[in-house]
């Protein structure tokens, strides 16, 4: 039987972490939580996670920056606020989601086998191309890129869908792309 | 404006129970900060006339503080507040008077605030250093 | 002003001030600057000592002085001082002046000659301000020896009783129709599990019985004038429809009458007739008629009560009527609510029957509650399991920020209750942090260790009826993450109870606009000093007690009330008070009328003589902060010691060097 | 007739179509009809709030600046994603002033976008037309009727000011405006899985199940939503849901799983307002309605 360090040292933590997380908009009361779990109480998929919302508000605070960038959690979130209307101490627990993931996507750090960060990737792409977002495209893609026999799976679906008129093949395009580009170009500069 | 050697001359108007007493406590504490402010004590900071600010850069003060209790510590409850109304109608009087209204200002200072007292006091006679002798002072307008 | 003869006296300490300004210097300039009004200019090394204050009065009489200047430490420090040895001199004290060269000018320069240059300027700006000064008379004003409390609750009585027994007369005030406030309808209390009613009663009926109190219930005060010593209190007296100095407190009344409602001292889970007391320990034990829903005040018919009232005691005219007192002092022991259990819609109380408020579990195991002390479900069964729901509405920013400091221990009380009675019963206790910081608490806590309560620390979110598995149908589900072991978990109870916030009464603020004192963001009255002044408000004279001054529980509370009751006492016992002497008042003849003054003061020192078309100071109420003063558009108002043409000397002199 | 903005949102164009054709019928009958932003974009949803913020609300704030340039007071938003990811796009652009977004919106020559309000049709229809001239135009009262209403997450979270956030009610007094009967159940904004249902489908397929499960249980015989996505989630995955959680259904509620109509909130109050069928667009609906509505 092997024994695991679970020991951490101060050094392998970062003390910086706290602070690039607050930066973000929307997530500067971290500091105030006082973990008391109504986040993770009222959270519908707390379940799933691997590290409980209460968990990755210390592991932020605490600069536990690489097991927090790599935890499923953030991608298991389906953004629904319940603990952002809940949290006693008003973290806008949502936001600090998203702001992880935002870091995450930046690191390349993500945990595998998780869509998510495909999914965001190729939802952008296709509104800068497009304007427009077409489910049907962005379902395959993702699948494309991630988990090519899951296609087989969700084909019965897709297939009742389409019969029903409810998949649109080829997505709408705005008139203005021009503009969409632009807009889109001028922010990466300003960046 | 950069006299080099201009020691500017500025008046604080203290409010008797923390701004006052804050000033006290940074002399306690031997804190050290320009000589260049001198205090007039007042029973509250709702008490200062708008007119005391006019007067006091009329008769050559380069800058003018008020330090009254933080908005909710008042001991006369409230007279903050009418510190902090007054201040904003002092700043369009001085501009209308062709003051830069960044001669005077206002800071709530605790009585267990001696270090921010201080640090006020050091910064705005930096900030009163780089805005050049007070124009209305006899002899130092151009 | 030549007919000023200023003594100026500038002081060492030591070293501390002659260490960096040049003392002797300082005392030369202050001649050579007004060498015709300052007729002496000294320095020496303490001038606080007996010696230095001996050289002022020697002076005063020597040189036929007649104003004082003295350079030295803060005048926060030796003002006083230096003003009784000016008096002693034989000039009014108020002809001094003092000069801060201590803690604003040697303990903070570094530089040595700048450090003398704001000397000099500070001990100008003294002599200039000192020429502009005016003899002052101090004042006393008269304490009248008698009392009002408003409250009936635990503080109000405590205060009343002690109060009273030294021999004052008392006037309490309660809303409701008796005495005993939320202590009453609690069970035991923690952390020694007394009965509540077993140490409540007695002094309730030591209150109506006391020749020195005057038990005024079903009452509330409407206006107070004055100030310390001498406050004139409007009380509106409620008619009770029944004459209690004929009524026995038999209770026939109440037995006879065919009109039901609830009974709020029940928490509306019991019934209460149209004449009623609201419990069987009330003090006055004397019903009064509720006009909402007796059927002779609705419709005209009835009487059943005045038929078999064998005294004839009530009254059906009885009107409201204002009862006018005097007294000297004031203290508020108005107590708390609980946060309505309806304003979480998450904890679905009023949506699922088995969710109970505190109270409601307060009187549930009350052998003289609605159940007999049976701890039942509203269906009236034995419940198996109960989570008891901390900090609800508390310690949470989108209502209460603060912890209401007792719901900890009474959810203790609550697991202790519920296992004496049903041993095999699991009871949660859903925790964020256990605050058990009295005397006797933690051991309290470990005891209920011992008894096997569950502990769970982390927040229940919601309560919902939604069960997953079988296990869980028919019960509320608790859903909490067990922080402690990091795992969500679903815990299904027969019954919740939410330890809901205590918060200040609704009508704090407007009786803070009666009294003249103020509330907090939160809405409990504020104590003039945390520490230092935790029962004394801002107007003098008028006190708080117990727990309308924040959440509390019953020990804190007592100590609360016996600290005002001092501070009452002392007031009676000096018979007169010092008043202040910096006061404003306003010239008559500058006053236009505009009342900017009236709105500003704090303390409604100014009000406006419609007939005169002028505002008036009541000296008695001023506290001198001048806000008036500094806003007056007229130059009507001043302030005495702060007039404007001292502080206009005074800038006039700082800026002369 | 009052006429609205409106921002389609691009699942009403796809998988929702039958969302949109029973939202102006039913808006029709009381009075009000929409008029599209024109050359309107993809909101960015939420998963573009993942991978860039700014990015997303320059995006989205190219639709709140069409809407003022076209000379729009409010829009009309049918997707709560859609309606929530502008409004906090909208917060952001009031926030930082002057700040990069901005600055990048001007270069393409888009300005403003801070003061068009933001509505949602349930909103519309509760506040500004109101219940009773609702009652006033149903001419199919759907008398018996047993119709959960599901709300979802966006519209009442994170900003709770249309709705209590834990315990909503517009959307069932509509439906008892329109004669049906409210079921009361504790999940009415619990989360449908949102996206999950894509990418983490365990999870989401989980969320469903007790969705449709509560509902259930309760004696719900249709289910209204007011979101194309928690509608997608409801109907088009409810057979697999069925049949992966049938059996722990039947365990533990001794039931058999039995497949409920997912409505869009419209389509039940057009049929009540008297529209057909087809009109509204019944026949999308992967278990068929018809029978229990005409049934009413
Ligand atoms: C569920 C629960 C259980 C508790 N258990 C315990 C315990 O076991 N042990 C313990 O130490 N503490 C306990 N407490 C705390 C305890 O209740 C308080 O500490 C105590 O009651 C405070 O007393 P009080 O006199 O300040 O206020 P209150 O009891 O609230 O009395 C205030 C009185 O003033 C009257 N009043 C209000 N407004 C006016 C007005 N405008 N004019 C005239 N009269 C007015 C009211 O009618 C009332 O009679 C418990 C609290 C709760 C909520
Ligand atoms: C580290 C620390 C920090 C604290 N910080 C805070 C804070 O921030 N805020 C706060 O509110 N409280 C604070 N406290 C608590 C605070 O110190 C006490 O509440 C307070 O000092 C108690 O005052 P006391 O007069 O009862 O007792 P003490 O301060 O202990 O005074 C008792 C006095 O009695 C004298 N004495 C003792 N025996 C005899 C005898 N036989 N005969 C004659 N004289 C005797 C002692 O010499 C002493 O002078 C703190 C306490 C600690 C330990
Ligand atoms: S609900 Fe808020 S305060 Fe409580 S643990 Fe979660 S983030 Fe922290
Ligand atoms: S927003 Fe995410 S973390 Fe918060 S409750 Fe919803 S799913 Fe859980
Ligand atoms: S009067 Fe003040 S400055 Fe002078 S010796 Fe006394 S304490 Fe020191
Ligand atoms: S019957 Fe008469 S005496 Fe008896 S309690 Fe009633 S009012 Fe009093
Ligand atoms: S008159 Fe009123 S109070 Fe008297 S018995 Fe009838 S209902 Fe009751
Ligand atoms: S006393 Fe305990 S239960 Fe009450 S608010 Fe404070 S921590 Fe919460
Ligand atoms: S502000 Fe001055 S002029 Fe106006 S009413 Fe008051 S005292 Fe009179
Ligand atoms: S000095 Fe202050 S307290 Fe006195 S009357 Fe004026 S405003 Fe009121």
């Amino acid at each position: 039987m092997e024994y695991l360090r679970t020991v951490k040292y101060e050094s392998e933590l970062d003390k910086k972490f706290l602070k690039e997380v607050v930066k973000h908009s929307e997530c500067d009361k971290i500091l105030e939580c006082i973990q008391c779990g109504t986040c993770s109480s009222t959270c519908p998929v707390s379940l799933y996670m691997d590290y409980t919302p209460r968990k990755l508000m210390a592991m932020i605070k605490g600069g536990f920056k690489d097991d927090a960038l790599k935890s499923k959690t953030v991608w298991i979130c389906s953004s629904c606020y319940s603990c952002t209307v809940m949290c006693p101490a008003q973290i806008k627990i949502t936001d600090v989601m998203y702001a992880l993931k935002r870091m995450a996507i930046e690191k390349g750090v993500y945990s595998k086998g998780i869509p998510t960060p495909v999914l965001a990737q190729e939802m952008s792409n296709i509104i800068s191309r497009k304007g427009r977002n077409s489910e049907m495209e962005v379902v395959t893609r993702m699948m494309l890129r991630t988990n090519p026999f899951g296609m087989l799976k969700m084909a019965p679906m897709g297939m009742s869908l389409f019969f029903k008129g409810r998949m649109e093949i080829f997505g709408e395009k705005i008139k203005n792309l021009p503009q969409m580009r632009k807009l889109l170009k001028g922010l990466k500069e300003a960046k | 404006m950069s006299d080099k050697g201009f020691e500017p001359r500025i008046v604080a108007f203290l409010c008797n129970w923390c701004s006052y007493t804050g000033a006290d406590l940074a002399g306690t504490s031997r804190l050290k900060y320009p000589a260049n402010v001198r205090t007039i004590r007042v029973m509250c900071s709702g008490r200062i006339d708008p007119l005391f600010i006019i007067s006091a850069l009329q008769k050559g003060a380069d800058g003018v503080l008020i330090g009254g209790c933080h908005i909710g510590d008042c001991h006369y409850q409230k007279g903050n507040y009418s510190a902090r109304r007054r201040a904003a109608i002092t700043e369009t009087m001085l501009e209308s008077l062709g003051i830069d209204p960044r001669r005077f200002r206002l800071e709530w200072v605790s009585a267990s605030e001696g270090p921010k007292y201080a640090e006020v006091i050091t910064d705005f006679t930096r900030q009163i250093k780089e805005l050049g002798p007070n124009p209305l002072k006899k002899g130092a307008a151009k | 002003m030549s007919n000023c003869r200023i003594g100026v006296y500038v002081c060492h300490c030591g070293s501390n001030i002659a260490g960096k300004v040049r003392v002797d210097e300082v005392a030369r300039y202050a001649k050579d600057y007004a060498p015709d009004e300052v007729v002496i200019s000294r320095e020496y090394k303490y001038m606080c000592s007996d010696p230095g204050q001996d050289l002022i009065k020697k002076d005063i009489k020597e040189f036929n002085l007649n104003r004082i200047v003295v350079a030295s430490c803060s005048p926060l420090m030796h003002e006083k001082t230096f003003r009784n040895a000016t008096a002693d001199g034989g000039i009014n004290p108020f002809f001094f002046q003092m000069a801060n060269i201590r803690e604003h000018v040697s303990w903070v320069t570094e530089d040595e000659n700048a450090a003398t240059e704001k000397a000099k300027a500070l001990l100008i700006a003294a002599i200039h301000r000192v020429m502009h000064h005016e003899a002052l008379e101090k004042r006393t004003v008269h304490i009248n020896p008698q009392v009002l409390i408003v409250g009936g609750g635990i503080a109000g009585i405590t205060a009343a009783l002690q109060i009273a027994d030294a021999g004052n007369k008392v006037f309490l005030v309660e809303k409701s129709p008796s005495i005993g406030g939320h202590m009453a309808q609690l069970d035991k209390t923690f952390p020694t599990l007394d009965c509540s009613a077993c140490i409540l009663t007695p002094k309730m009926t030591s209150v109506g019985q006391h020749p020195n109190i005057t038990l005024m219930t079903y009452s509330e005060v409407q206006e107070v004038n004055g100030y310390v010593g001498n406050f004139k209190v409007k009380v509106l007296r409620k008619a009770k429809s029944v004459d209690h100095e004929k009524c026995t407190g038999c209770g026939v009344c109440t037995q006879k009458c065919p009109m039901k409602a609830p009974n709020e001292f029940e928490l509306n889970m019991a019934p209460r007739k149209a004449i009623y007391t609201p419990f069987p320990q009330a003090v006055p034990n004397k019903p009064v008629i509720d006009k909402t829903i007796c059927t002779y005040y609705k419709n005209g018919r009835c009487k059943a009560c005045e038929k078999f009232c064998g005294p004839g005691a009530i009254l059906f005219d009885e009107q409201d009527r204002i009862e006018e007192i005097e007294v000297g002092s004031i203290i508020l022991a108005t107590g708390y609510d609980l946060k309505t259990a309806e304003s979480l819609p998450e904890y679905g109380f009023g949506r699922y029957p088995n969710v109970f408020t505190a109270f409601e579990f307060e009187r549930l195991v009350n052998s003289s509650g609605p159940t007999g002390g049976k701890i039942v479900t509203r269906e009236g069964k034995e419940p198996k399991s109960i989570g008891i729901l901390h900090c609800i509405g508390s310690r949470d920013k989108k209502y209460c920020e603060y912890c209401s400091r007792v719901c900890c221990m009474y959810a203790l009380k609550f697991s202790h209750l519920i296992k004496e009675k049903y041993h095999d019963c699991e009871v949660y206790q859903f925790y964020i942090d256990m605050r058990c910081f009295g005397k006797g608490y933690e051991e309290f806590y470990n005891r209920l260790l011992k008894e096997g309560v569950n502990f769970v620390r982390g927040k229940v979110a919601e309560i919902t009826d939604a069960a997953l598995e079988p296990s869980e149908e028919g019960k509320l589900i608790m859903r909490a993450e067990d922080t402690m072991i990091g795992t969500v978990r679903r815990i299904p109870v027969d019954m919740a109870i939410l330890c809901l916030a205590m918060v200040a009464k609704p009508e704090a603020k407007e009786l803070s606009h009666i009294f003249s004192c103020s509330v907090g963001k939160d809405g409990w009255f504020t104590e003039k000093h945390p520490k230092l002044a935790p029962v004394s408000t801002a107007s003098d004279g008028i006190f708080i007690a117990g727990a309308c001054q924040g959440p509390k529980d019953i020990p804190d509370t007592v100590a609360q009330a016996g600290a005002a009751a001092a501070e009452v006492l002392n007031l009676i016992q000096r018979g007169e008070v010092e008043a202040e002497v910096v006061t404003a008042d306003i010239e008559e003849d500058l006053c236009s009328g505009c009342r900017t003054c009236v709105e500003l003061c704090p303390y409604t020192a100014i009000t406006y003589n419609a007939e005169k078309k002028k505002s008036e100071i009541n000296g008695a109420l001023c506290k001198g902060c001048g806000t008036c003063v500094g806003a007056c558009p007229s130059g009507a108002a001043y302030q005495r010691n702060f007039r404007d043409e001292q502080i206009y000397a005074e800038i006039k002199g700082i800026l002369a060097v | 007739m009052k006429t609205y903005g409106y921002y389609p949102g691009c699942s009403v164009r796809s998988s929702s179509k039958a969302y949109e054709k029973s939202l102006f019928l039913v808006l029709k009958s009381l009075g009000a009809q929409l008029k599209e932003i024109d050359d309107w974009n993809c909101c960015g949803a939420t998963a573009y709030f993942g991978t860039d913020k700014k990015m997303a609300t320059a995006i989205a704030g190219r639709n709140l600046s069409l809407a003022e340039q076209q000379k729009m007071d409010d829009i009309v938003i049918p997707c709560t994603g859609c309606y929530l990811t502008l409004r906090k796009s909208q917060d952001y652009l009031k926030e930082h002033q002057g700040e990069i977004v901005h600055k990048a919106m001007n270069g393409a020559g888009l300005k403003g976008g801070e003061k068009v309000a933001l509505r949602h049709p349930v909103e519309i229809i509760h506040k500004d037309i109101g219940l009773e001239a609702i009652a006033k135009v149903v001419k199919r009262p759907l008398k018996g009727l047993k119709v959960a209403s599901y709300y979802g997450c966006q519209l009442v979270r994170p900003y709770g000011d249309i709705d209590d956030p834990y315990h909503p009610v517009i959307l069932d007094e509509i439906m008892t405006a329109c004669g049906a009967e409210a079921v009361e159940y504790p999940y009415k904004t619990r989360c449908c899985g949102g996206a999950l249902t894509g990418t983490v489908e365990d999870v989401g397929l989980r969320l469903v199940y007790i969705l449709l499960a509560e509902m259930q249980k309760r004696g719900a015989q249709v289910v209204v939503t007011m979101c194309p996505l928690c509608h997608m989630n409801l109907d088009a995955f409810q057979s697999k849901v069925a049949s992966r959680f049938g059996a722990e259904y039947k365990k533990s509620f001794r039931k058999e799983y039995k497949p409920l109509p997912i409505l869009h909130f419209t389509q039940v109050m057009g049929w009540a307002f008297g529209y057909k069928s087809k009109e509204l667009g019944l026949g999308d609906i992967m278990v068929e309605p018809k029978s229990l509505l005409a049934a009413s």
